[in-house]
């Protein structure tokens, strides 16, 4: 069953992919959030260019709590993505 | 204990204040003050700006200062943290940590700041005297800082 | 560095702003404030006296303060601690440290309490509710707080 | 040869003493602060019991720097006797 949720991107993951949040439905076939990632190196440069594998590997939360890629997904309304934290 | 995120400065006395007023337990308050340095990587920085998550940023302050209660006594706390656009010089974070006794509010304030630094989605960026900006990179040094608090304690996820 | 032995109440703002007002260096204060508890050892408090030893108070403050900065990259402390009678809740000390760093603004904040503590020559009175009076004894405690910083840098005497 | 020096007391040794000064002529035999205490507790009994031998040790500073009892008092001009030091 595919699902919609909200997803949310911060600093240099919101430059790349130019906006700040949106609304999608996710295929049946992502079950985590490394799923989610792969999943959105396919919808256009911009998300490729921001969800690249390599060093500055994005960070994720699912409904406002830090989770690994292996998260389930399955019960998440709001995914954020971001870099590593830099506040203080 | 108490979380504030806003674009305003505050007064250290007056949130010391706000914690300690009418209490007569208390012994020792600590306070950690972060503010933004003149320069980053030697370059000159004009300013820097913060971003963060909202609702999450909060949930994530208070899940902080809960585990620090849980692992030392204190009487109460406090964490300020400002966003948007600050320039050298000025306030960026707020720690206020009150107990009874020196070891317990000196530590709290570095665990509340090491956590921080660490899990609080906050982002920094440089905006660097002449033009260009970037994005500050997480330092391993923190993530160091945070994992020396792991295990120490009964009970503390880390 | 600056050191004062006072009778008068300090403001916490007032001595930050004295120690980073025009600096642009400057990443990290650390200030541990020290208050009168209404009770000790189980008992009610009605105030606190402060006696010291003039002159040889402010040199003992000025060798712990200069230990400080031969050991941590301070930019900048200040040392006050009051004298005379105090109520509950009042401020007896003020320690401020000033780095580009958090780290050493902490720990330099922890050692300047622990020698302050078990070396500047000042000595407490209670006067417990009802009437008498005790001279407060040195704890152990801070003895060993003072000995954990011991041969943890070169060169101090710890 | 006698050598004169200021002594001060401070917090109970003060109280026990009954004064918070005196200026004093040491005699010769007396090298250090362990003379010089052995040597106060002979002065009278309110001395006697400031310097008792027993758990509550009085320490002491020459000329504003702290001291331990084998500590010489030949060159010292101003000695100071008080209990451990309590502030902060």
């Amino acid at each position: 069953m595919d699902r919609a949720v909200k997803l949310k991107y911060f600093a240099w993951v919101r430059e790349k992919v130019g906006r700040a949040e949106e609304d999608v439905t996710l295929p049946a076939s992502i079950a985590t959030v490394a799923d989610l990632i792969i999943w959105q190196r396919s919808r256009g440069p911009e998300y490729a260019d921001a969800f690249a594998a390599g060093q500055r590997v994005v960070r994720a939360a699912i409904d406002q709590t830090h989770v690994k890629p292996e998260a389930s997904v399955m019960s998440a309304r709001e995914i954020a993505f971001f870099p590593p934290v830099t506040g203080g | 204990m108490s979380v504030r995120v806003q674009a305003e400065d505050f007064d250290i006395s007056v949130e010391i204040a706000r914690l300690t007023q009418g209490r007569s337990d208390v012994g020792a308050i600590v306070t950690f003050t972060g503010t933004v340095r003149g320069s980053g990587g030697g370059q000159a920085i004009d300013a820097i700006t913060l971003e963060h998550y909202p609702g999450m940023t909060e949930a994530e302050l208070e899940r902080i200062e809960a585990r620090a209660h849980q692992r030392w006594p204190l009487q109460a706390s406090s964490i300020i943290h400002r966003i948007g656009r600050l320039a050298p010089g000025e306030n960026i974070v707020l720690v206020v940590t009150v107990s009874a006794h020196r070891q317990a509010a000196f530590e709290a304030a570095e665990f509340l700041m090491d956590y921080l630094k660490t899990e609080a989605p906050f982002w920094k960026k440089e905006d660097i005297a002449g033009g260009s900006a970037h994005w500050v990179d997480a330092r391993a040094a923190d993530n160091a800082a945070r994992d020396r608090w792991t295990g120490k304690a009964k009970g503390e996820p880390g």
